[in-house]
């Protein structure tokens, strides 16, 4: 495995070169992007201008599905649905976590603009969604509180 | 090392189940090992959704998506055969992906 | 743990008592914990460790006998602990794991025992192995060896250290999980000497253990508990190991296996 | 080892019953864990060794027959060494932080670090932390209530000390008796029970 990566940056290293010379866009543009700006910011409204988000309508028509109280930070299940038509991506943000956007994901070709997944939770915050549908933004909140329990801390 | 992946999709009311797993570290680069020395960021950027060889879901995700990741997506429609594939992609440029017929 | 989930089934009823409502707080994240649980992989691994030859004999664990005969898996986890002739002692799911690493594959006891528990970084071959055997016991209802003289002396014994007062700090087993409605921190502590405590617990445990990021055995819960109780190591695979896994399970029977689970 | 056993079995045949007798006697299983259990670190084998508490609290599952209890209550309040002199009260800052942590005595930690009290493992204190547990009383406003006089300056050390000097068979541990706390530590925690300025007075 490891001579699979040291491979792999060996590759990566090659089309660095490549790149210099401007001759080929780097495969991570290519196979996806990353947006490298709204996941550095440290606050969620720096997060969202990144994201082209900036000041969304609240909407009732996202539902966040969470536990009120989750036991440990380390997994809290998170479960977004939009209910706006033409919704074509969700943002994720935990309003306390030191760089608050968790995920954003795009929804084409007949996809439900529907996620569930497992977040990390430093502390107890407020839990933003943020649905893009036809060229405009609409957001829901939600808290969720955090309480590191068990026994020997 | 690319640790494994697990996939199933089943057929809902009006909509294909994609529930996903990954075997990933997810390393917030804020954790201590236990020599003390700091382990360096390590996390999956990209995941991507694929029914019979179309995107259906692009996702981009931070550090803060939880140890061993698992996703449930959900798509319009869909019949039993059809083919889903999820792949991820990292920061260190590992890759991994997974493929299995609706059932 | 789980039985803060069944008395939010039970209903607004339960909810009227002022420890039910104590309890109920975690039910609905632990109830989406599960529900997205990692511990599939585990149980992936583990299939592919249990047909991965190794050791001198450059052998798989497939022929292993868990008890319901050479290479049956299915409902195996379910039946444990039990006696077994070939050595003629009570023997829990990792025990008998044991066994058959020394026996079918001839690896030396250092060797298999080398890391019985793992973490997150490097779970144990243990782990994977535990994960895979307990979930082929899905769906199957929970019932230890109870008739041989040997599996009921290992139950009395187990009862009897349940009991025990131990330890730098005097605490027993009971300490912690004698009395109803009691946490640590926010831990609800099961009453483990009643079986509607016992069985939803058992029921899910070895399980992946959301604290650790890792999966967890039976076996690492018990030697969990003894280093919080401040005592020596307890020995992988010992008679007191096995007889406490014995007294819990049998407490347990009659439950439907529903593990591998996740627990906080 | 006769003498050793003679207690706890003789109580044995007192409180349990006859239904039982399949089960292995106390002095047995003493000897099963002795050959079940390796030392690691710090947490020796003598940590197994029992004690006439923890044996007569084994023996009578909890409930020892009361003469014996107030004999052996009587023993263990010998073994209280308090501070010679004056008040009993330490820093309550100091307190808190033996208060909150629960790590100490375990096979894997570091014996030269501090051990910590656990408190919060079982009891409720300072309204400020709401995890806590509930094993033990809630110990909210303990000094509020019950002042902080000499006396009870006394019977708050004691008690963390060797809390079987006043209850047998309590769960909680005898932290002084086992060198778990420092003089100091016990102090401190006096303190944070008892000082007026503590968060578990306000």
């Amino acid at each position: 495995m490891n001579d699979r990566r040291r491979e792999w940056l060996k590759a990566a290293g090659a089309l660095g070169a490549v790149l210099v010379a401007g001759l080929l866009r780097p495969v991570a543009a290519l196979a996806a992007t990353w947006n490298k700006d709204a996941f550095a910011a440290k606050s969620a409204a720096d997060a969202l201008k990144s994201l082209g988000a900036s000041d969304p309508a609240a909407s009732s028509d996202i539902v966040i599905e969470a536990p009120q109280i989750a036991e440990n930070g380390a997994v809290v299940p998170i479960e977004v649905t939009s209910k706006i038509a033409g919704t074509t991506s969700i943002a994720v943000l935990i309003e306390k976590n030191p760089f608050p956007l968790v995920g954003k994901f795009d929804f084409m070709e007949g996809a439900l603009p529907f996620v569930k997944l497992n977040v990390k939770m430093g502390e107890t915050s407020d839990v933003r969604v943020v649905a893009t549908a036809g060229g405009r933004n609409y957001v829901a909140t939600r808290e969720i509180k955090v309480t590191i329990g068990g026994c020997g801390g | 090392m690319a640790g494994p992946m697990k996939m199933r999709a089943t057929l809902a009311s009006g909509y294909t189940d994609v529930r996903v797993l990954m075997s990933h570290p997810m390393e917030t680069g804020q954790r201590k090992a236990p020599d003390g020395k700091m382990i360096p960021l390590h996390f999956i950027q990209n995941l991507t959704v694929k029914v019979n060889g179309k995107t259906v879901v692009e996702g981009q995700i931070s550090q803060a998506v939880s140890r061993n990741p698992v996703f449930s997506f959900r798509i319009k429609g869909g019949a039993k055969g059809d083919k889903i594939e999820v792949s991820w992609l990292d920061n260190r440029g590992e890759t991994n992906r997974t493929e299995s017929a609706v059932a | 743990m789980r039985t803060t989930v069944r008395a939010v089934a039970l209903g607004v009823a339960l909810a009227a008592a002022p420890a039910a409502a104590q309890e109920s707080q975690f039910a609905q994240y632990q109830k989406m914990v599960a529900e997205g649980s990692p511990v599939e992989l585990f149980e992936l691994v583990g299939e592919e460790l249990w047909q991965k030859k190794q050791g001198p004999k450059n052998a798989s664990l497939e022929q292993c006998d868990l008890g319901l005969g050479p290479g049956r898996v299915k409902g195996a986890h379910a039946r444990l602990p039990r006696y077994f002739k070939d050595v003629d002692r009570v023997m829990d799911v990792e025990t008998r794991l044991l066994h058959c690493m020394l026996t079918l594959q001839g690896r030396s006891r250092e060797d298999a025992l080398k890391r019985p528990f793992g973490n997150a970084d490097n779970p144990s071959e243990m782990e994977y192995l535990s994960a895979y055997v307990a979930g082929q016991s899905r769906g199957y209802k929970m019932s230890p060896g109870m008739s041989h003289p040997q599996e009921k002396e290992s139950y009395a014994l187990g009862k009897k250290l349940f009991t025990v007062r131990t330890g730098l700090w005097d605490f027993s087993c009971a300490s912690c999980h004698g009395e109803e409605g009691k946490r640590i921190r926010m831990s609800e502590l099961p009453v483990l000497s009643k079986p509607e405590a016992a069985r939803p617990l058992m029921a899910t445990w070895p399980a992946y253990r959301v604290s650790n990021s890792t999966f967890k055995t039976m076996q690492w819960r018990l030697n969990n508990c003894f280093r919080q109780m401040r005592t020596p190591e307890p020995v992988f695979g010992s008679e007191t190991i096995n007889a406490l896994n014995m007294y819990l399970t049998v407490t347990a029977k009659g439950a439907t296996y529903s593990g591998p689970g996740t627990k906080r | 080892m006769i003498t050793k056993w003679m207690l706890g079995a003789g109580l044995a045949a007192l409180v349990v019953s006859p239904l039982a007798l399949a089960e292995p006697s106390d002095g047995e299983v003493q000897e099963i864990m002795k050959r079940d259990f390796r030392p690691k670190g710090q947490a020796k084998m003598d940590r197994l060794e029992q004690d006439a508490v923890q044996r007569v609290c084994t023996a009578s599952n909890g409930k020892p027959p009361p003469a014996l209890a107030k004999q052996l209550e009587a023993d263990q309040m010998k073994t209280i060494a308090y501070p010679s002199g004056g008040s009993l009260i330490g820093n309550w800052k100091g307190g808190a932080s033996t208060a909150w942590s629960g790590q100490g005595m375990q096979w894997h930690e570091d014996p030269k670090k501090p051990s910590g009290g656990g408190c919060y493992n079982c009891h409720e204190m300072s309204p400020a932390r709401t995890s806590f547990g509930t094993i033990g009383p809630s110990l909210k406003g303990f000094g509020k209530t019950r002042g902080n006089g000499i006396e009870t300056q006394r019977y708050v050390y004691g008690k963390i000390y060797n809390a079987k000097a006043y209850n047998l068979c309590s769960e909680m541990p005898r932290f002084g008796l086992t060198n778990s706390l420092t003089e100091q530590q016990i102090k401190d925690l006096v303190a944070y029970l008892l000082d007026p300025a503590s968060p578990v007075n306000q």
